[in-house]
């Protein structure tokens, strides 16, 4: 199994959603986080105090996956979440040592 | 000088042995004693209209401001309250220099003078066309508040896309252009559809259901359709990001309007108690008419479609408000409550506009609605101010026998309609040759606050 | 006919000459100038108490329900303000068609009557027995006002685990089981305990001790029993959610009660500021009481306390109000912070009940202590509207010499509770029975914003 | 007592037959006449004098407990709202025990003496030294409003690191230094700068910009000296947490200060329409003032700027709304825009005070600006309250003629100044020894909320 | 070293505490998260606009610990935040590289 | 590729990221996060109701970097981080399988 971790545009969510939807992709685990790279960030002034803000809003997607699926998927969130600008994000890939269903402790790749 | 009758005054009461003494003469003595009740009679009324024009004050910001800014995306907040919050200052300043004279000023059948320029004139003594037992002073901020709020309705419409700089352009070309000509119309001596001061088609409008919301409504549809719609819209969720901020918002524009009905009575009267308990009455039917209308449509009474009721009935009183008795009151605002409901939730999709805040599903179609209600349930019972020669009181709507009061009012409304539109469509198409009426794309990706104010309203990492 | 009034009297204001050739016999003139003094008063009473009935409605909406809404957790903010909100609809509704008749109209010594069915009769002209110098119409809505707190005031202890259908149902019969008789009890007249007009027991209730807070208060404690604890309680953390609208909702509640206690006094009077002054002392006293308190036995003093202490210091000094000198103000207010702070933070605990926001440990008690301290400390010094015979004021609490009325007051604090208690479990039964009072395990842990509404209040994500 | 006057106008006015009978004598009769011509009179004032006290504690809350809240980080809101509510708590008891009398009371040039102690003596009656138509209560009252707002305005500059403790003891002790001799030496009789009632040095200050303004800007100013730059100030990021709160604080105080400038007329004149008028001039040409001043130096027009342009309009025509005309309004409230603008944005950072939330950029600049122009633009035209002997209203400002009246206003000035800095250092000095005056690193590390009070404001995640 | 990842009900996370605390297990982290799975989301109607959510909130706990003590922690917890109802949530296992306490430099199993 | 995942106090963030800056690291992901270990948390008192708060807030910084610069990188974030008080916190190194610049494709280390 893989864990697939991508780092994506706010506004891009529901179309990456939707997207694995498609595909049949169910499981998946969202959050709200802040990112910095080559994006310029912006200017805040408070009563003439300036700040550079440089961390900006984005998406974290986590997605546990079997291996047969990865490319696919992979590819689906790429392919959906890309506006061609910078800042448009990341998409990392782990390995996976186990996995388990709170529910009914299926584990493994059934788990999924 | 705007101290003399209340020293007058004190010099007469508070030596009551010394008076025997001034005034030998018994008619002077009653000059003075007339003089004295005069001014007792002035400081009630004054105290509730200078309350009034506070509360009137109050519904905009921080009322509205609220209710609308609790209703856009979380980038947009400040933005969107900046557009009323900004208003309270503008218009402030228009009002002073020309605006309460084109306004109320004598003038034509379709604007006034420029007899108040400056405010030229206006000072402690009483306009006795328009109110006379309080400072002319009073009544020009009092009404200044109207000027206030009404352009602030609109901006419900075009929330969340809109330049900065372009909304400042359109408002202040608005307000000469629509909210003037049409207060004068309707409310100055001499305008063509003042009902009580010589206008030709006598149109009922106790506190603004023509001047404040079919204007405002109409022009707000107008923008909703020039500006086109949100980035995004339908497709990406735009959910309210605070409603919390919308109940506040409502709670005090409710509380505020009964200085915008009650104190149109411009005195504290037993008409202003009258105007008061049918705003309250409208208010309350017309939440529980969206509510009931909601949870059989919906399956579940939402809380925004409470609050949303209660501004629709609330709307729709403002023109009845001082002509209506209470039951009739609880009548029009049920009406309003329900239709309301079905303009927001049912036509707009059909025709699909984006009017992101749905000033034209509520004010509009509310301001209509009462308008022409007002029409049918006004009773000289409860307002005997048109009077015949013999000083008997005058018939006022349908329910008096005077169906005739129903046409007059179609023609106020679809003057304020015409006016709106034609008006509207013409300053748009002026500010976005000059500057541009709707802010980039990536502009309004990133947000109003932002973008155009270099703010965010929440920082809530530190 | 509202206009009426005003008219004549800009009529005699404004042509003092005219008026000199018009009434010709001294004794009319004399008869003209009374009425215009009349109308003057009018003006100055009639400004304050429409004033004080927005402060009132504004307690309502959005002082409560930013106060409890603040102390819910985050999914049940809408769900909680709206129990305050859709009041402001239901109530005046039931007000209009009986609600006012049965308070306020002659009835027996329980209940009024039918006379004001559907407000007939209820105009610009004043009712002599309630409030001589304001339209009737004043009168009816400043204590609608009443009406619809009160209610709201019991959701407190029920937060976070009713039906909304169910709430609805509870809150309209409790009103006419409960709410309806009490008021008539206490205010209406020939009531039972009403101490100026003709009560058998005369209880001294300024602006609702008994009336709002004891009835409120011990309803809260049947439901809060009855409904059992919420699921979780007290294991889980239930921290309200946001302290910053409450402390917005208390301050607003501490400014709206002037309207209620001070627009009791019914005229803009010096009773009126009395009042005013006692209801402000009162609530800066408790303040400082349960802070002090807190301070000593948690180790810090915090906000929720202090505002907890002003609104208990605020439903203590309700009934004293219009009775007691600024000092003894100080003093009930001191009192109450104490003693709410005990009954929140000890006693609750030890009986276990879960009185969600504490509706009972303050109101209940707050309340009770408040009507109790009356019968001590109410003085003719303050109030002299009770006169022998020969127009001395009576004595009035127990300073004054009077023993006898503290325990009239615990007889109107006992039928209070008595009503309240029995009445409550009564309703409960009938709802749980018609359409069962508490929601499902699974909408109670969703929050009642989604089940019951179908919405959330925060969506900051987009 | 209280309720006489009201008693005896309801008897006069509702038995207009049997007065005829009672009242045989044509002199009593007109005694009768004037004393329930008083009674109507006091009614109006009154009424508007409650409303005004109501919205001047509404000023302190919500309002600034909100647009400082609104500003510091989300770990101190609860703590910086405290500083403003707990001071509607505690300046109350001082107040009743000794203040009112110290700052109104009878005494020398610099300070009341204890005539008023316990509030002994004020009651029903007028005081016709200050006000001659409202019950000297109504005239307390309303004045302690100012006496919390004051020091409340000064927890701006030390906010995000102050011990509760020892802010309460500085809040105590600062009452007494500063703010009551300061009242007592600008509005009480025999003051040495009241221009008005026998004072060496007549000072022009209509509603506080000596006594509120320069005093709190001033002593903010020496707070933050002496307690030094917030632990990590500039360099952390310190952006307001929430300025949706601030917002709404600025609106609830622009609706506010209509009740503390045009409430200072003391009466519901004329002059306080102009008082009320001048006030709203003021604040919208300041918002327009500093937000071109902002948009122009730094590109955008940010909400924060507005709303402080605001506040800072209001503060600066806080000492001339009694006295300057409508267009003078307009020109006083833009240069306080613009200048404290440039005080916030450029001065501040020059000298490099960490003047927190602005305390004295905007009340300190705002109200020694304001003090400055009210002797520039005074005039008789608008109050002539100061009379020759022959009765003729004298020049005030320089636009009357009378340039002295400028040298006036920088004696009132300099001494407020001297009187605020001095004392300020003396009490923090003392505090600091007694318990020390700034926070523990850890704690104004986690936050106020948590280390002060134990609780924090915001809940989230249940 | 392995990391835990435990996606579970929010109204969860008092009990796995507890029960984490009972067997030692102190360090751990928790973030709020949103998670889409087999569990039906909600309706929810603004004005009559519909939105069908179906990103629920949840609650994301991460705790690394000693390989030795992770069949006994993965079972902790998988009992406690079970309801056995859809929803429950799931559990992630992954390689822990190193661990670094900041404080003060330890480094490997002595740094948790 | 490793994956650096360092918990730190709220209050360091501003330090660590200039630090980063420094060395000339910029890509990075930031979140809010509840962190619970030896660190006390503290009471608070609503109504008499005591409740202890044992996670604290906690800033979580991710890094993907690659492998040679780990050291490096993983010393300047722990040195900028360190009060040396309890509470610090945590830094854990994972193994990364792929990383991929969304806007882009470009994978491995040419992605970072
Ligand atoms: N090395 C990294 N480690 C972790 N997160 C990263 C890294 N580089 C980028 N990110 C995340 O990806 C987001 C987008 O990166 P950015 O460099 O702005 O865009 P792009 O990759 O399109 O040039 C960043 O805001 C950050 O959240
Ligand atoms: N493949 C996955 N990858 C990441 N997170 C997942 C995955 N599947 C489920 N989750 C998380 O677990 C939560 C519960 O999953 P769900 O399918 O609703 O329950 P259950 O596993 O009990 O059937 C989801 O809300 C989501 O946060
Ligand atoms: N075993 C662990 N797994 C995950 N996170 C941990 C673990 N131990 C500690 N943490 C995180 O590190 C933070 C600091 O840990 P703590 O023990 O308080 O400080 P220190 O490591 O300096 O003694 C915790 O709040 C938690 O977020």
């Amino acid at each position: 199994m893989k864990k697939i971790e991508a780092i994506i545009q706010p506004f891009k969510l529901e179309e990456v959603k939707e997207a694995l939807k498609a595909i049949g992709v169910d499981g998946m685990t969202v959050s709200e986080v802040r990112g910095h790279g080559r994006q310029k960030g912006h200017k805040e002034v408070y009563r003439g105090q300036e700040y550079q803000v440089d961390l900006l809003p984005k998406v974290k997607l986590e997605l546990v996956v079997a291996d047969i699926r990865l490319p696919e998927v992979v590819q689906t969130i790429t392919q959906a979440a890309r506006t061609g600008k910078i800042g448009d994000g990341k998409l990392f890939v782990y390995d996976v040592a186990e996995a388990i269903r709170i529910r009914n402790d299926d584990r493994g790749e059934s788990a999924l | 000088m705007y101290r003399w009758n209340h020293v007058v005054l004190a010099t007469l009461l508070l030596s009551g042995a010394a008076l025997g003494q001034t005034v030998t003469d018994g008619e002077a003595r009653w000059a003075a004693m007339q003089s004295t009740v005069k001014a007792a009679q002035s400081a009630g009324d004054n105290a509730w209209m200078l309350v009034c024009s506070a509360l009137v004050l109050m519904m905009t910001g921080p009322g509205l401001a609220l209710f609308y800014g609790g209703l856009v995306r979380k980038k947009n907040v400040l933005g969107t309250m900046m557009q009323s919050f900004i208003l309270m200052a503008v218009v402030t300043v228009l009002w002073a220099v020309v605006g309460y004279s084109l306004a109320f000023g004598e003038g034509n059948s379709f604007i006034g003078g420029f007899h108040y320029l400056f405010l030229n004139g206006v000072g402690a003594a009483p306009n006795a066309d328009y109110a006379g037992t309080i400072p002319q002073q009073t009544f020009m901020v009092y009404q200044l508040m109207f000027a206030i709020i009404t352009p602030a309705l609109i901006s419900g419409a075009f929330a969340e896309r809109m330049k900065f700089s372009a909304m400042l352009l359109f408002m202040v070309l608005w307000s000469f252009l629509v909210y003037f000509p049409m207060a004068h119309m309707v409310w100055g001596k001499g305008g063509l559809l003042n009902a009580f001061l010589g206008g030709r088609y006598g149109c009922l409008d106790f506190a603004g259901g023509t001047v404040v919301h079919v204007t405002s409504g109409v022009s707000a549809l107008v923008c909703a359709l020039y500006l086109g719609k949100r980035l995004g819209y339908p497709s990406e969720p735009m959910k309210p990001h605070n409603l919390v901020l919308s109940v506040i918002g409502a709670c005090l524009l409710w509380v505020g309007w009964f200085g915008f009905n009650a104190g149109s009575a411009l005195a504290s009267s037993a008409l202003a108690t009258s105007a008061f308990v049918a705003t309250h009455f409208g208010a309350a039917a017309a939440t529980l008419g969206w509510m009931l209308a909601e949870w059989i449509k919906s399956g579940k009474p939402s809380v925004l479609g409470a609050i949303s009721g209660a501004v629709a009935g609330l709307v729709a009183i403002t023109p009845a408000s001082g002509f209506v008795t209470p039951l009739a009151a609880l009548g029009i605002g049920f009406a309003a409550g329900v239709v309301c409901f079905f303009m927001v939730t049912a036509i707009k999709h059909v025709f699909g506009y984006d009017d992101s805040l749905d000033a034209f599903g509520v004010h509009g179609a509310g301001g209509t609605l009462g308008a022409l209600l007002t029409g049918v349930f006004a009773t000289y019972l409860v307002n005997d101010g048109l009077k015949d020669a013999s000083g008997r009181p005058l018939p006022l709507g349908l329910v008096d026998g005077h169906p005739g009061q129903v046409l007059n009012q179609l023609i106020g409304v679809a003057i304020a309609w015409a006016l709106a539109a034609v008006g509207t469509l013409i300053i748009l198409k002026v500010c976005d040759l000059l500057i541009g009426v709707r802010a980039e794309p990536q502009n309004e990706t990133e947000g109003l606050d932002l973008s155009m104010h270099g703010e965010e309203a929440y920082n809530f990492e530190a």
